[in-house]
């Protein structure tokens, strides 16, 4: 199957903000450390679309997946030391409530 | 005279202040005081040999216009001997007065940094350097009153931010000179006082006028005087200060600008000036205090030279600089005889002093001849500076005269009451023995005192070689080329007789009037005159000295609301206003991570548009 | 030899993990041996020139395309200080041969990351080294015994997601305007006026504002800070937050920027608020570390704003501030380290008259202090002159007043720090304290005597510098 | 162009049931879904290496580390679990209709957009560049895994010793 492809910046960057939005709100809106997690993650993969339209925009894809490859490396790496956190978090109160990342204010 | 010996001047004593720090203070707990005097001792040998020298030199040193340049001229050779006098006799006193104190050693080493960075300020030719120097000074003003006793920080920490909000101006100033004359160099500008340069003047002025505590910039003196250690108040509100702010306000009038009485800055100078005079001398009034009623005459006396000045005449400017050395010396001696009878006596609230004289004759008499010279009785210096600063008065304007001739008299009026409280009539407090104060402290005041008497009987020695070398060739042509020898309007002179007069009479009649537990035996009660005024006062129609009383006391009272209102602001309300700023700001961070989210969102939403905004602005 | 600033410490790394379990007392050491010749190398070297002969064959294998020149060598010179530094105060403060081993291991992680962007020119590369310095420096503060590690852990790496996904969006954008994303790249796209080029400028400054903790982006620094062990708070506030925010700043405003609108408005704006609101959150704060925190804050305000202003003298100013605040600001946290480990607080409320029994640390802490509020002939003063200057220069009058009148409020807080900690009557409860041992003392003078030293010497330095076209 | 259209409209539905369903496990699912979704959409634009990539590692060993993250950790009581579906889904209902919304208006924009430098299709392999211009990243890439290595040692490790 082919698929004809579009060619408007303006399609692909209205699914980067809405993928943009909906992490953003998974992440604020839950009282849950590994649903931050997941909200996290969208919003990668959100960033991750974003730049490979771009290179697909600009005719630069081996630049745009060059620089995807190391992105999806970084992410992976961050979102096992955000895990190891969240276990420390859970070892420590015995919750996975944001409420335990409050405590320091002023 | 080689460049080598004015670097000398400002590291020797820098060294020597070091040394004092390294050294082990409690075998030899002398030892700061005397390695302190012994490089004060060299610092004026020094300034005497330098001072008939003229040397200039400079290093090029940061690349934009700032040299590390020195030049010694009249002027600063002639203020770089009255630093090395005054911290040569402060140090020996202080040698033998803070011996014991604890922070001995701290505080003689601030002294000699302070020494090195005030000689670095006066010998300094370039903008950037006399910077380095001057906010240097302000670091050694902070420790020093913070070597002092009790509670001192709260006082230390109102002078730096009065003395630092002084400095900023200062510094805007010299970045504004710089920018108009396009050099740093102090001996190449010569700017008009018109537009900008008048700003610059004026920035300029108000860090001088910071650094000598003229009105509105006093407010830390008094509080000082009560919390810093004595020596202190000698050396830098009593003459350093005041030898500095006026030398810089008189390089900037002179030198830097071209101030003429056309100019409006004059005026404004003039005003100022006159203000502080009778303001600080109102306030001082009232004191029960003798170190504080000596701090509001430093004050005080600080209107006189600002009006001289002011005034932009010959004479004006000359009576200035020469009342400048002369309170210096005096006040230097006042402050003196204040730790003499404090160290001796346990106090210095006047209420509890009296009839020191007996016992502490020496002090006594030191003490008259400064007060009579700060009271401008001849023929003591203060009288032929201040006939100086009259006759420029005078000749601008009747009304600044008259401002300063009743400065006059209220000096006299406070400097008899706190000589006749602390010194005459009976002692109160019986119990304790009141000696004589030890030699090392009395030698100190004593060469003061005589310098009053020689400064004022051979006036033409500090005048032609001290003073008026300043000038210049603007000297040429006026008054037969010196202002020497006694003062040529007999008019003005005696007005000056009659208001010392008026003062004494004042004086016995107040004593008479309220003199409960002065003794009658004092000769002022006898003077002439009194009897009729008294009983113009017994009718009961009219009571002149209690309408004075109540006119000066409100005066004075709503003055103290004002200066309490100023100090307020300095330190009531910046304060206040910065800590509801950080509670505000600190309840705003309440830890939510959500919350910082949110704003750095916001702030790069914000960023973005305002690249927009601007991006279609631009098309 | 710039290659070998990044493949070194790796190596090390690696190596260290080879070794058996009991000789990991050494990792410390090879880790100190490795940033001292860090910081040598920055000092007496231009980097590129030497032993290109030798080396030549590596270069051409791995192909780096590094690029050194002033800039590089400060913030190298920086990382050697610092690290060195936070390594004797970790020698101290950590308890256990374990978590010093690992300490040393991450501190030569984080160090090869800020070595990669103080040579890189291109952006995304940028991203790759700031983001490895992050999670290096993520670790070390999870790793760490407080009560409060995994929060302050937790905020730092939320917020640099946040950073992530704004230059990630930005590296799009520059894709999309200029078909590159290196420097020169992003330069040639800024000098054209294309407006996605702008923005795209804009999101990743945005980016780097949240590592370099500006307002309104830097929620997570004072929690980090605060929470994060002794010798973390020394490394992080010393050079990690500095190198990947504020450097990565210096290097675009040098290289990309140019002086051009909108760009220099909104580090101007940016960075004078930042001084403003940092200085007052640190006004009151009660915690030693959190007041030194905020300060951090204000003072790469300071750092910000000088790029604002006249492009040569700001940038110089820049620089020079970069160095003294990464001198003095980890030796006062390395003071914070002391006191916390004689006394076993950090709450500067129950301190007081610390001065008499720990009069090193008073004394260290004082010249820090006095210097970073700006006060000579310390070096402070300097930076504080030329930021002065620059924005002068540049006419933005405005901001140089701001400049001016914060540091007022600079003194003030480090005056109340003091006062509170050091002066005043020395308190019954801490009549046993002592002064700290000689380990944690030799950073702090040693620091101390860089200030005072490059304060004295500065028309010297400045020379130098000036000659090496920083 | 209407089924890649479709395409993204379906990965950000995925998107936005991980967001919004109740349980970790089928977030965790949904996260997969929509990474795999992005795989599919990145390999029809081309991008081969990067589309294994995702499926990979972001599909497949993200997923496996959110699992295990879930099952580490004690799940909750029921009382617990209405309680916060409640308080949960006054906090996620307007999320569909904002992105609708957004959807809808953004749709609307046309406005042109200079994309200054376009090439012609390809501007060489992918591997080429990784492996001849972007070294520096390779080495980036090794560096962050060393680093997270070094994480899992200290972050999981910890775990396992305060377990003993």
């Amino acid at each position: 199957m082919t698929i004809e492809m579009p060619q408007s910046f303006w399609l692909y960057f209205t699914f980067f903000v809405l993928l943009l939005v909906d992490g953003l709100w998974c992440m604020l809106a839950t009282r849950n450390l590994v649903r931050i997690l997941i909200g996290l993650e969208i919003l990668m993969k959100s960033v991750t679309f974003f730049l490979i339209a771009a290179g697909y925009l600009s005719g630069r894809m081996a630049l745009a997946q060059a620089l995807v490859v190391t992105v999806i490396v970084i992410e992976v790496v961050v979102v096992v030391v955000v895990a190891g956190i969240i276990l420390g978090f859970h070892r420590k109160h015995d919750s996975l409530d944001v409420g335990n990342t409050k405590r320091m204010k002023g | 005279m080689t460049p080598l010996l004015l670097i000398l001047t400002i590291a020797v004593p820098a060294a020597a202040g070091l040394l004092v720090l390294l050294l082990p203070s409690r075998r030899a707990p002398w030892a700061p005081a005397v390695l302190a005097a012994l490089a004060c001792a060299f610092e004026l040998a020094l300034a005497i040999y330098a001072f008939p020298h003229d040397v200039a030199f400079a290093w090029s040193w940061m690349g934009f216009g700032a040299e590390f340049a020195l030049k010694l001229s009249r002027f600063s050779a002639f203020i770089l001997l009255g630093i090395a006098t005054f911290s040569f006799l402060v140090t020996a006193y202080s040698a033998v007065s803070m011996a014991k104190a604890s922070s001995s050693r701290r505080f003689h080493a601030w002294v000699l940094f302070t020494v090195a960075l005030s000689a670095g300020a006066v010998l300094a030719d370039n903008l950037i350097l006399f910077l380095v120097f001057w906010e240097g000074l302000l670091l050694t003003l902070f420790a020093m009153i913070a070597a002092g006793k009790t509670r001192p920080f709260a006082t230390a920490v109102k002078a730096f931010v009065i003395v630092g909000v002084t400095d900023l101006a200062l510094m805007f100033g010299v970045m504004l000179t710089g920018h108009l004359a396009g050099t740093l160099s102090m001996s190449a500008i010569r700017l008009p006082l018109d537009g900008l340069g008048a700003v610059a003047f004026l920035l300029l002025m108000v860090g001088a006028m910071g650094k000598a505590g003229a009105m509105p910039f006093h407010s830390w003196i008094p509080d000082a005087a009560i919390d810093a250690p004595l020596p202190f108040m000698a050396l830098l509100p009593g003459s350093l200060e005041k030898l500095l702010g006026i030398y810089f306000l008189a390089r900037i009038s002179l030198d830097l600008f071209v101030l003429t009485p056309e100019s409006w800055v004059s005026p404004v100078l003039m005003g100022i000036g006159a203000a502080t005079i009778l303001l600080a001398v109102l306030m001082a009034l009232v004191q029960k205090d003798y170190k504080k009623l000596l701090a509001y005459h430093a004050i005080s006396q600080v209107g006189y030279m600002i009006l001289g000045i002011g005034t932009a005449l010959p004479v004006g400017i000359v009576g200035g600089l020469f009342h400048m050395l002369n309170n210096a010396i005096y006040k230097s001696s006042l402050f003196l005889s204040a730790g003499a009878v404090e160290k001796e006596a346990g106090t210095t609230d006047l209420r509890e002093l009296g009839g020191l004289g007996r016992s502490m004759p020496i002090t006594t008499l030191c003490f008259l001849i400064a007060a009579a010279s700060i009271s401008g009785v001849p023929p003591f210096n203060g009288f032929f500076s201040k006939e100086l600063v009259y006759d420029g008065a005078l000749e601008r304007g009747w009304i600044f005269y008259a401002i300063a001739l009743g400065g006059s008299f209220f000096t006299a009026a406070s400097f008899l009451k706190l000589g006749h409280a602390a010194f005459f009539g009976k002692p109160t407090n019986a119990k304790r023995t009141v000696k004589e104060a030890p030699w090392p402290m009395l030698l100190p005041m004593i060469v003061l005192a005589g310098l009053c008497i020689v400064f004022g009987v051979a006036n033409s020695l500090p005048l032609e070689r001290l003073v008026q070398p300043v000038l210049g060739t603007a000297m040429e042509g006026a008054h037969g080329g010196t202002f020497a020898g006694f003062p040529t309007n007999m008019l003005l002179v005696g007005l000056t007789a009659g208001v010392l007069a008026l003062a004494v009479a004042n004086h016995a009649f107040g004593v008479h009037r309220t003199g409960k537990g002065i003794g009658a035996v004092d000769h002022i009660h006898h003077a002439p005159g009194l009897s009729s005024v008294y009983t113009l006062q017994a009718t009961g129609v009219l009571d002149p000295y209690r309408m004075l009383v109540v006119v000066v006391g409100v005066a004075s009272k709503g003055l103290y609301a004002l200066d309490r209102a100023i100090d307020w602001v300095y330190s009531g309300l910046a304060a206040q206003s910065a800590l509801a700023a950080s509670w505000v700001l600190r309840r705003a961070h309440n830890g939510n991570v959500n919350r910082y989210v949110l704003w750095a969102l916001a702030g790069a939403i914000a960023v973005v548009l305002a690249v927009l905004a601007v991006m279609g602005g631009g098309r | 030899m710039s290659d070998l600033l990044l493949l070194v410490p790796f190596v090390a790394v690696v190596l260290l993990y080879l070794l058996p379990k009991r000789a990991r007392a050494v990792g410390l050491w090879v880790a100190f041996g490795i940033l001292a010749l860090e910081a040598a190398a920055a000092v007496l070297d231009r980097f590129a020139t030497v032993d290109v002969g030798l080396l030549a064959p590596l270069e051409k294998l791995l192909g780096f395309h590094l690029a050194t020149d002033g800039l590089s060598g400060l913030v190298i010179l920086c990382t050697g200080l610092v690290g060195m530094a936070a390594l004797l105060v970790a020698r101290r403060t950590l308890e256990s041969v374990n978590e010093r081993f690992l300490f040393a291991n991450l501190v030569l992680v984080a160090v090869v990351g800020i070595n990669g962007m103080a040579m890189v020119r291109d952006l995304f590369s940028l991203y790759v080294f700031v983001e490895v310095t992050a999670v290096a420096t993520v670790i070390l503060v999870a790793a760490g015994r407080g009560d409060h590690v995994l929060e302050g852990a937790w905020k730092y790496i939320f917020l640099s997601v946040v950073a992530s996904v704004l230059m990630l969006t930005s590296l799009g954008f520059f894709l999309l305007s200029t078909g590159g994303i290196t420097l020169d790249a992003a330069r040639t796209g800024l000098a054209a006026n294309a407006p996605l080029a702008w923005i795209a400028m804009a999101l990743f400054l945005c980016g780097l504002f949240v590592k370099g903790a500006m307002v309104p982006f830097h929620g997570w620094l004072a929690d980090a800070y605060t929470a994060a062990p002794a010798p973390v708070s020394v490394f992080m506030a010393g050079i990690v937050t500095k190198a990947s925010g504020i450097f990565a700043l210096l290097r675009i405003a040098q290289s990309t920027l140019g002086g051009a609108t909108p760009g220099r408005e909104i580090l101007l704006v940016v960075g004078a608020v930042t001084i403003v609101v940092g200085a007052f959150l640190a006004l009151t704060q009660t915690n030693f570390k959190r007041m030194l925190a905020y300060s951090s804050i204000s003072q790469m305000g300071y750092i910000v704003l000088a790029l604002g202003g006249d492009l040569h003298l700001g940038i110089l100013a820049a620089g020079l501030h970069f160095f003294n605040h990464a001198v003095s600001k980890s030796q006062l946290f390395a003071n914070a380290a002391a006191v916390e480990k004689q006394l076993g607080t950090l709450d500067i409320d129950e301190m007081g008259g610390l001065g008499a029994r720990m009069p090193v640390t008073a004394g260290t802490s004082a010249v820090a202090s006095l210097s970073i509020a700006g006060l000579p002939p310390l070096a402070g003063f300097w930076s504080k002159l030329l930021i002065i200057l620059a924005l002068w220069n540049a006419k933005e009058y405005a901001f140089a007043a701001v400049a001016i009148l914060a540091s007022l409020v600079t003194l003030a807080y480090f005056l109340s720090l003091q006062r509170k900690v050091f002066f005043g009557k020395p308190l019954e409860k801490w009549a046993g304290a002592r002064e700290a041992s000689a380990g944690l003392l030799v950073p702090a003078v040693a620091l101390a005597l860089v200030t005072i030293a490059l304060g004295i010497g500065f028309p010297f330095a400045l020379r130098i510098l000036l000659g090496g076209g920083a | 162009m209407i089924w890649f259209t479709l395409l993204l409209v379906v990965l950000v539905l995925a998107a936005l049931w991980a967001s919004m369903t109740t349980t970790l496990l089928r977030a965790t699912l949904g996260l997969a879904l929509a990474s795999a979704l992005l795989s599919v959409v990145m390999f029809s634009m081309g991008a081969t290496l990067a589309a294994a990539m995702e499926l990979s590692v972001c599909a497949g060993l993200i997923s496996v580390v959110l699992v295990s993250v879930a099952s580490l950790t004690r799940p909750r009581s029921i009382q617990e679990e209405i309680a916060s579906r409640r308080s949960r889904l006054r906090r996620i209902w307007p999320l569909p209709l904002v992105l609708i919304a957004g959807g809808v208006a953004l749709s609307f924009v046309h406005a042109p957009v200079d994309i200054v430098l376009r090439l012609p299709a390809g501007d060489g392999d992918v591997r080429t560049v990784l492996w001849s211009m972007r070294q520096l990243d390779l080495f980036g890439q090794i560096l962050i895994l060393l680093a997270g290595a070094l994480g899992v040692l200290v972050l999981f490790r910890k775990e396992a010793k305060d377990d003993d």
